[in-house]
């Protein structure tokens, strides 16, 4: 199979979709002519014009709460953040108008609104442009929250987020939206809640989110040279989370570590941990474990940068410890 | 304040206009009593006094033009076309009411008849509204968008980023303030170094406006001119309404001395529904007795709605959570 | 002792602290001349005036900007949002600057602002008026969260917050800010991160957050009469969380509830459970549940908003449940 | 443009401007060519052009007044005092940056000099320049409280919030809108329904004012008088200064099509840097040789600095997460 970008994968999944459905358009800054800081909308513009290609002003909240009134009306919007971090500003407009109107309205108004940004630290960026913040739309009621791992699922997924009658968070991490992969030239969907098992093993289950996914499988490998089966799962989606296959993992390997790269307390790793120790509280063989970055905001230097977030080696002795349980 | 454009108002036109003033008046008077007997679970912030407003606005719109709005929504959602039955119900909690009782009075949501929602939170309405605009020039149509919302809402930066956005876009929106002078106890010549609204058109660049908006004749004119601009492609237009809520800023609130009774008086004077009603017999496009007609019909009406709304039965505990999503996950 | 509401008794520390401070003031709306929504501030005007009782426009994120600027150059400011539903305006102002101000000046600037605000279901509020939010600023790193239980805990813990060099939540409950508390006249501190053992149990472990408290401490004594001892902790601040004492009181009971009113995915029960069944799961005898709030917005009829908070029964029931296990 | 207004010049404040000028200028060519041979790290937006905005400003300001800036804001840290030294190694990733390294090109913190720091979102450093004129002022000083920012950030609702609120409370505060026409690629013109910034001063009640934000001393003349306004109590002033970046939004980005070269060539005939050396020239404030030992000078100054910034420590991957909070959670 052809092997494009991850990034290519989700611009043909958009643009497919914008060529059947000319409700759906796309504003954000430097996503018209520009095609998009992260290339993200490129070639776009000149196939689908100024009006579903909008280039904004510096008005985050702004043109969040535009989209939200869009969708009420019979559009389907994508806002495109370039850097997720810049989402902060439409807090409001997302948690009390965004996931609320279709409770608010009884269901007679859908909120088909796409939210998509760059997201994670690396490349120095520092604490401006390296956010993720998926937590938090986790949290919160009435969003659908995508962190894909690869090309082929961000093309899948994206076809299953623009088609979405609820709004939903599609996350491309900056340390993955650049990789290759095989993808199929036609048009897939990967439905929402259905965790990919990238690893089959026996001893632990990690589940990994996002850009740990690929570090973890690496780490596996080098594990797998010291006679240890690792299982790693990518839920794909963080909401919904699909638990049934988590907890179908820890059921075989009694252990359980989350990796994930965004912050600890509260975050993606205690919700996993806390309903495995809820309702797979009898085949927990061990403490289930979590490995986050650090709890601060990223700092820009390298070596600094690179202190705080998890890697190979600490994936790695995070599941030797845990094993040595 | 500017001139008032001229815009034609048949003597039927005028006629509605008193009726539909009315429905909010009276409905708004038959909430004030039924707060005060217990039958409001939460805040009920009432439009008394600011009638003129939604109602010489609405009078130019469609059920599928959008209207959005923000606490003080009663009015708007009335002149809008929701029935008063509806929005009483509502505000008793009730499954008939128009957010099948998850609103109350601060969410108000009837998109059947182009009633987009109202919001606790002030600022979304403006963006709303300018998305509604969006969708509406997006999909080549006429419609329009419209927000209402008051003076406290200006000094929020959702008043600067929506009114730029639909002038740089050229949206059909309507943005409507509401300025009665004070965000619940703060003034607005204390919170904004500019004490008009109407006067801003300037420094964003569209079409700005300010009127008397206690003259619903006045409001009539300058909404009849910005709606066909902006159903003609022409468009946003900023409005300015001077006006006074002449009750407290929700019911039970207590006054709290930030306003004279002498201040409140002098706008009771100028009560918009009374004024209309005085401008329909004088100008003899009614007599007496078809005002006291009108006066009558809406009075069953709201005593009908208020019948309805206490007759109807409790949403069930066991739907809370329905409508989080539109889907299941797995769909 | 004298009883007093938990208002006033957060309004005793704040005009002592006043008093002693000149760089404190006040920003908010209505907190003024008249004295604050929630009377937060009632006769305050009259002593300080209005540069410290500073009435503002419905500007949220310009006047949290605004404050932390303020903090940055010397002085103390206070934002009282009145509902703290309005904070999500100000969420880019909290979490892209506020929290990370410290940190980016290597320590070099303080961030001294407290910002408060009422919290919480209750008085057919309905969704605009009834959010807590707090797990999303545990999430976030460089906040402490202050959720008082009683008039108390409110004294002491406010005298913290306005002495803190950290940016501080401190979230007042709907149902409890009227509440009256024997409250002693002197000023007190209560140090952030300490938990209180509401009350002593032996056979399962109950945190309760907040309204949470009184609703818990309700359904025991209905629990005791069945024979059942249950020890109910409040920790008080959930940033910073008292792990020591909830993991002190799990070793001695072997069961874990948690009970919170908020949203349960990566909320504060989650972050809990994950922490015990990592640094106690051999303490563990039986799964560890989570009580919380429905996922959903708030609904304003009665009938529908008692149907998504925890109360007596579901309470008393989720501890039979676990008892039972 | 407005009228310059008239504020003293001495020769020797001239030339001062001029090295300041300079300063920047030298230290943004050092950037780039550092960014070139893989030295920064992250994003590098230089200030080439526009230096005379932060120059003619900064030349008012006392070290205790405060500072806040946005993404491009190496030419308003070197104006406050930053050692050129200290930006550099803070662009290199080094302990001895500004930053000590957690920064980078986005993020500069310098308070010894008033420098309070620089932001990769775009619009809170006007908030907090009101925040720190709110202190100010709380404080019973003479301080002032800076913002720098780019018109991208005037279509942002804290623009709105921030003016709103300085004026409403007469705060010492100078708002400065460097207008260099685009926010990335997108043009001003079509971003907002006003092209001007410095004649929105009415909407909101502030005095404002529209310079030519390549000419240092009309910029310094403009900046005078609003910092004057400011220490004796008068409350704030929006300043905007035309400018253009000649380099790209940032290092290494490809210019993308958005302006045409013939756009950045009428720029830099109007380079900031080489009009005042001209007009000291011209006007005889200093001869050639004169000048050249001030170009001489900061050549030494900056190559200095890039050297040191090359020969600095690493900062301790295990102090990353040092100062998230100011104490321990239990003091
Ligand atoms: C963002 C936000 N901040 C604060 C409030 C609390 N609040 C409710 S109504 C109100 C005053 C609104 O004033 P205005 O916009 O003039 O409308 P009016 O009540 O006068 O009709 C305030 C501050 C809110 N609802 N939303
Ligand atoms: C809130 C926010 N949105 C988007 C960005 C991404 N961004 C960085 S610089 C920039 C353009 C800024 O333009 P302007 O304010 O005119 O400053 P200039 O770069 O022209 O100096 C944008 C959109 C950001 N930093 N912050
Ligand atoms: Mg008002
Ligand atoms: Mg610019």
């Amino acid at each position: 199979m052809r092997e494009i970008t991850f990034m290519e994968a989700t611009r043909e999944a958009l643009a497919a979709a914008m060529q059947a459905d000319p409700t759906i358009f796309v504003v954000g800054e430097g996503i018209g002519v520009r095609g998009g800081n992260f290339a993200t909308t490129l070639g776009l513009y000149e196939r689908f014009g100024p009006e579903r290609l909008r280039d904004t002003p510096i008005s985050e909240r702004g043109f969040v709460g535009m989209c939200c009134g869009a969708a009420m009306t019979g559009t389907r919007p994508i806002v495109d953040f370039m850097f997720l971090d810049f989402i902060l500003d439409a807090m409001g407009e997302l948690i009390n108008q965004i996931s609320k109107i279709q409770y608010m309205s009884s269901g007679r108004l859908k909120m088909p609104i796409l939210l998509r940004g760059c997201i994670g630290i690396g490349h120095a960026a520092a604490t401006h442009h390296s956010g993720s913040y998926y937590p938090i739309f986790t949290h919160i009621p009435g969003f659908r929250v995508v962190v894909p791992s690869n090309a082929y699922d961000a093309k899948g997924l994206f076809a299953t987020a623009i088609r979405s009658d609820d709004p939903v968070l599609f996350l491309e991490h900056k340390s993955l939206i650049f990789n290759k992969g095989p993808v199929p030239e036609e048009d897939y969907a990967i439905p929402f809640g259905q965790a990919r098992i990238a690893r089959e093993g026996t001893d632990c289950t990690v589940v990994a989110i996002g850009s740990m996914v690929g570090k973890t499988l690496d780490a596996c490998g080098q594990l797998a040279a010291e006679g240890v089966s690792i299982e790693v799962i990518d839920p794909r989606t963080v909401a919904p989370l699909d638990m049934e296959t988590i907890l179908a993992s820890v059921h075989k390997t009694g252990r359980l570590l989350v990796v994930d790269e965004t912050f600890q307390p509260c975050g993606i790793g205690a919700e996993i941990a806390a309903q495995v120790v809820d309702r797979g509280f009898d085949d927990l063989d061990a403490p289930i474990r979590r490995l986050n970055g650090a709890h601060a905001p990223t700092p820009y230097s390298p070596p600094l940068e690179s202190a705080i977030v998890p890697n190979l080696q600490s994936i790695a002795q995070s599941i030797r410890d845990l094993l040595a349980e | 304040m500017a001139d008032t454009p001229t815009i034609p108002l048949s003597d039927e036109a005028a006629l509605s206009l008193y009726r539909k003033l009315l429905i909010v008046r009276r409905s708004e008077e038959q909430l004030a009593r039924s707060y005060a007997a217990g039958l409001i679970h939460g805040a009920c912030h009432t439009y008394v006094g600011e009638e003129a407003i939604a109602v010489g606005v609405c009078a130019h719109l469609r059920p599928d033009d959008a209207v959005f709005s923000t606490h003080r929504g009663h009015g708007h959602a009335l002149a809008k076309g929701v029935p008063p039955s509806e929005l009483i119900a509502e505000l008793y909690g009730r499954a008939t009411g128009c957010s099948r009782g998850r609103g109350g009075s601060m969410h108000l949501f009837a998109p059947e008849v182009g009633m987009m929602g109202t919001s606790g939170i002030v600022g979304p309405c403006i963006l709303q509204a300018t998305g509604a605009g969006y969708s509406f020039k997006l999909l080549k149509t006429d419609r329009v968008g419209v927000a209402f919302f008051g003076d406290g809402a200006v000094n929020n930066g959702a008043f600067h980023e929506g009114v730029n956005l639909a002038t740089i876009w050229d949206l059909p929106v309507i943005f409507v303030c509401e300025n009665n002078q004070y965000a619940t106890e703060v003034p607005f010549a204390y919170s904004s170094g500019n004490p008009d609204v109407g006067n801003r058109g300037p420094a964003y660049g569209l079409p700005s406006v300010i009127v008397d908006g206690n003259d619903v004749r006045a409001v009539y004119a300058a909404a009849g001119e910005a709606v066909a601009r902006a159903r003609s492609g022409g468009g946003p237009t900023l409005i300015e309404g001077k006006t006074y809520r002449t009750r407290a800023h929700a019911e039970g609130m207590r006054e709290g001395g930030y306003r004279t009774q002498a201040e409140i008086d002098s706008w009771k004077v100028r009560d918009p529904v009374l004024l209309h009603r005085q401008w329909l017999l004088d100008e003899e496009i009614a007599g007496e007795s078809q005002v006291i007609a009108i006066e009558t019909e809406v009075q069953s009406i709201i005593e009908a709605a208020a019948e309805f709304a206490k007759n109807s039965p409790w949403p069930d505990g066991m739907t809370a959570t329905d409508h989080v999503f539109s889907e299941a996950p797995h769909a």
